[in-house]
């Protein structure tokens, strides 16, 4: 059952108080301009017994994906199709507020809506991955760990899991009498495009991108929306707070400019199509 | 999503028959619960659902109440046989993601500073899933909100719109959510004009990204009619049934 | 764990003492007789995509079974049958005094004893339902939802069980080339005979049928008594008190009795047999 | 149930050599579980049977405690190696019926009022099962509840009737239960002349249903000898061990 | 989540007081030596449903192991040996301080102890529980029933797993047209060697065998050491202190020396080899 | 374990060529996670692993604080891509056993009286695993809880040996604990002189067994060289990383 609650986050009265302020005058309290993004870095094949995998550094949030290929039946209604799964967990490493055991409604929700941005932008060609039509295909495994939580893990882990997947190294398998066989070889993961979310928040009438942990306790709203190449493919509102129409369209617009941007440097971090 | 049959034929009708600015039939009735605090059972196309609320009531266990507001809980939860393959009975992510969003979509209507110290609970029961389960859900639970009094600033009204055949259409059905190239929920406040929720799954053009979302929101000004004459029509009664075919 | 605990339906002082007043001259607060079962009706077919379903309105308790029609391995020692399990879940929608979450033992008491009912009075023939003797069989499965709770949900839940099971329609499927095939066509469940529960409560020294909420509230014991048309087949006594053994060879014969009404009815709403 | 060989033979002996109106052998030890604060430990047929009883003692948590009364707390559950087959050692559906049926089968013979704020924990461990378990495991708890002291208004026992071949029989054992056509595990208060449980699974009509109830009374009572036998036993000392081999 | 605690095992004051002036002269309180196992028996076949059983009372703790013979999937990396699993449940009958439910982290180490000194000790020649090599091999379930807890669970759990395999007989199955079948012949377990655990706690600087409960409520440290005919196979230090290099020398040949006896002792009371 | 090749080969190398006295590269670095207040990244051969501590700070639920101590909470989790084949996130039988020695290894060492009625947690996650996962945790974990600024009595330092090939080598690796013939995991407090973990898994003769801890222990000074630098040059900084490699 969904419950609400106060954010346990919370941000002291006073600095509460100053980021309104600089709000109120156009500013964020790290200087950053409302639709600016934190510097970010990505590191990949950080994991060398995981297929592919990377690290993303988001300000300071940081999570690392790794990618376990293995084999299995596809899913029902997708008989010739490779399946794809991405789980996160935030680790309790992560913040003070993280209590070990079963993922949380919020980190379903996390792990559900970057699953979602990949899935719906079809970014990994399924088609690919079936090894006997019907019964047997790949079953690729994306597990993202969040290692330290400092606002907007929704971008964080959506990058991770983009970078894991454009670096990873897919094995050749084939079927030998009736079993699986790993040749030893490997090949690129078949990409067709390249998603890439942006998240905003509204605190008061500001709409503002990528927001640090204290943004967040004091948003009204937020809304994470994915672009891939050809448009928009997947989009989640957030939290308790509303959004007008008109603020929606803008967002939608900006996440589409932003994105290409993103999408760019994660090229360039993963060197992917290099 | 792929898409690998028409699913609009040469005289613009859809599988059900239905033209692509079109709402499936809509129903809903108010106050089927007889122990809730509030009801609603709504029929969106074949989508069957029960909301009910209990409340405000005192929390447990109390540590987890507030003392400037009221606590909303809110739980969606499909019965085994309301799917096409049985649904196992334990909550799947699907649903803590929907009971989740949910809630999220109906708290800013809700006056819950009103009712400090106090919980709402809203459980919301799919008994026959269609496209659409969700915006079904939300409607009903606003519904049953109203009927159990608490205050609210709007009502919530919910539709969802989507793209099949490259066009833009309203009230995907659940073929047109498998076979078809996006569908996008929305719940929306019409007097405060203010969306709640809204997700998108498939791939939409900047373009038909906001007609979409214009038409979702028409479907749910539709859906807010339908909800105002169950709600008129409980409480002051007329003979017709308040029925949607549009 | 078992654990005992007061009743949590609280049934308001006063109000139990009109009740127990009532009873003490013959009466009960609705003004039924003791052997009287409330108005009840039957509605089939609700659900159309189950095999089979009953909604069952027994005063102000409210059912609503549905039933899917599976394939799988039959149960260890019972290679040659099909098989069937009834679950419930008494939804928090029923009553202010439901937790969501999993069946707790009063749940799991529900659904045991109508699935016993059902199983004990052999009501569907599973000899039918075998597809390859020993490996694969037909699996019914029997889920009710409780959507409004207002007193014996044993006998409601059982009526809408025996009712969704009495209009459903069985897929035919087959085997070929080893595989499950659904011919698209349909038969009726096979069904040898009609188990109906009767069940009663004993408050001070007297027994009624059919309690209502606020008479389980004051009850001292339960007694659920199922038979079909060749008898007793099913019966479970319940609750922390106890009763002699004149009051269930009574009991027993009114459940008989009152049974014999109730199938009638049955069939009647589930135009079985017609 | 659906009986499909004989398991009367013709000289009316059963498959383990009983006649109908004869029970299994019984053993009954009182104090085996050094810890408890009253335990028996209960051989019937090849039943093996631990139960133990801790309390009256502190609630935890706390808030589960009953101003007026005690709260009674029963676990009915099985060893992986008593089965047939191994059991999961997670609890069943089936333990967890068994467990409430247990418990409100010895409530009634309990002065729970006698203990108020408290709690009784009864722990039955099935060892090595055999049919009428659940009949054996209120034998054993009754037992181990008169061991710990507790204030009784009279002893619990328990024993099974059945139907096999037609004929009504005492104590069915696991092959009659498998094969058999009728099973209704009792338990009684004798001195009070009260059932507390009463469960039946199988087909009876109404004359074997009353001789089968009378039949199953016959068998607690019979229990109850035993039972009473074993406690007097370690309170009051004898050399013979207490076995009931009817 | 490992949780460091208090021991809710409360040794009165006054009774700890006596312990520990008992031992600062040379004394327990018990009246055994430092270096003396409490006396203890072992009753086999005391389960006539598992394929092997003993009970086991040392001192007053009672643990009664079964073993369940089934077939299954070999173990990942280990295709052709058969499958040896030891659980243990300290059942709630076994002192007031158990909960019922999932085995905590203590019972988790219990049981994992145990399998360890099997496991490693070899004991069992799991390469001749193989049916078919990869595929079909024996799974031997141990599963172990702490009945009543006085102390030293870990040594008396482990003889009663060591008793009940000693006296097990194996169900001889064969594979008949691809299926398994229990041909109704059994033969004893293929034994290799006999691994005894000797587990000794530090109160102060005093370290001894076998600990009652009472002396469990007061220790430093723990540490178990299992050896079989060869040598050393397994130990495990367990609890919040810690121990000497010297202490852990010392106590490893006191482990080996005290072994030998019991397992001498174990020998006659299985009648293994006789 | 049975062994099955050679894993030491004529010239004395092992499979990753060390020789048997010599450790993996070990490299710590203090304060990775931003939001803890103690944070450690330990690679340890093929080991990835990443500590925090949060603490001492207040304890959530409340009875569970202790009056005269601090209580100190331990977490050992692998991430799902650290293994060969993916692990399922939930935790394992041997995590949980992990959990409780590892918590059990570093309690000695930590002035835990001096933070009554608080609470210190150690979450230690392993990222990628190799052989001696555990001992390189417990290595992390005690970085990052003098990095905490918590009062710990001494450093607690972890190092494996084993038995490869009949012959007692330092630190093995995965290959070695899978094929070898014995792992012993020890941690040690070096200025104390006392052992706060330790394990055996495989067959060692009286003699081995001494070696083998008298090896292990030698391993642990070497690891406390490498924590003390790691923390010397977090607080006093210096240009050379922290790097062993023998």
């Amino acid at each position: 059952m969904s419950t609400s609650k106060r954010s346990t986050i919370i941000v002291e009265h006073l600095r509460k108080q100053q980021m309104l302020e600089a709000i109120a005058n156009g500013k964020r309290l790290d200087g950053r301009g409302f639709d600016e993004i934190r510097p970010f870095e990505i590191e990949i094949d950080v994991i060398k017994k995981a297929n592919g995998s990377a690290r993303v550094k988001l300000g300071d949030s940081e999570v690392i994906a790794g990618i376990k290929v293995e084999t299995g039946e596809p899913f029902e209604g997708l008989e010739n199709k490779g399946a794809l799964i991405v789980s996160a967990e935030v680790l309790p490493t992560a913040s003070p507020h993280i209590e070990p055991g079963p993922p949380d409604e919020e980190t379903v929700e996390l792990a559900r809506v970057v699953d979602r941005g990949v899935r719906e932008s079809e970014m990994v060609d399924l088609d690919e991955l079936v090894l006997v039509p019907g019964k047997i295909v790949y079953t690729i495994f994306v597990d993202c760990s969040v290692i330290n939580a400092d606002g907007n893990l929704f971008d964080a882990t959506s990058y991770a899991t983009v970078s894991a997947l454009l670096s990873a190294k897919l094995p050749i398998l084939e079927m030998q009498d009736g079993k699986v066989v790993d040749t030893g070889k490997t090949k690129p993961m078949p990409i067709k495009t390249i998603p890439i979310s942006i998240t905003a928040v509204k605190i008061g009438d500001v709409v503002m991108l990528d927001p640090v942990t204290e943004e967040e306790g004091s948003m009204d709203a937020r809304i994470t929306i994915t672009t891939s190449d050809e448009g928009f493919c997947a989009l989640q509102k957030g939290y308790t707070g509303s959004f007008t129409v008109d603020q929606i369209k803008k967002a939608a617009e900006t996440a589409r400019i932003k994105g290409q941007e993103i999408r760019a440097k994660v090229k360039e971090f993963t060197k992917y199509g290099s | 999503m792929t898409q690998t049959r028409n699913l609009i034929d040469e005289n613009g009708k859809r599988t059900d028959g239905r033209t692509i600015d079109e709402m499936r039939p809509v129903k809903i009735t108010v106050g089927t619960v007889k122990n809730a605090d509030g009801s609603a059972f709504v029929e969106f196309g074949k989508n069957k659902i029960v909301a009910a609320v209990y409340g405000p009531r005192e929390v447990h266990p109390k540590h987890l109440a507030q003392p400037d507001r009221c606590v909303l809980r809110c739980r969606y939860h499909m019965s085994p046989f309301s799917t096409d393959t049985r649904k196992n009975p334990a909550p799947s992510r699907r649903e803590v993601e929907i009971s989740k969003v949910m809630r999220e979509s109906l708290e800013p209507a809700l006056m819950l500073e009103d009712y400090p110290r106090a919980a709402i609970d809203v459980f919301v029961e799919v008994l026959q899933s269609d496209g659409g389960s969700r915006c079904a859900g939300i409607t009903a639970a606003a519904v049953a909100l109203a009927d159990a009094g608490i205050n609210m600033r709007d009502i919530v009204s919910a539709c969802a719109a989507g793209k099949v055949d490259d066009k833009i259409v309203l009230d995907i059905n659940d073929t047109e959510d498998k076979e078809g190239g996006a569908d996008m929920p929305v719940a929306y406040m019409p007097r405060l004009n203010q969306v709640t929720l809204m997700q998108l799954d498939g791939n939409l053009s900047p373009d038909q990204f906001n007609e979409c979302l214009d038409k979702a929101i028409e479907g749910c000004k539709a859906v807010a009619e339908i909800q105002k004459a169950a709600l008129m029509q409980k409480y002051f009664g007329n003979e017709t049934e308040v029925k949607e075919e549009q």
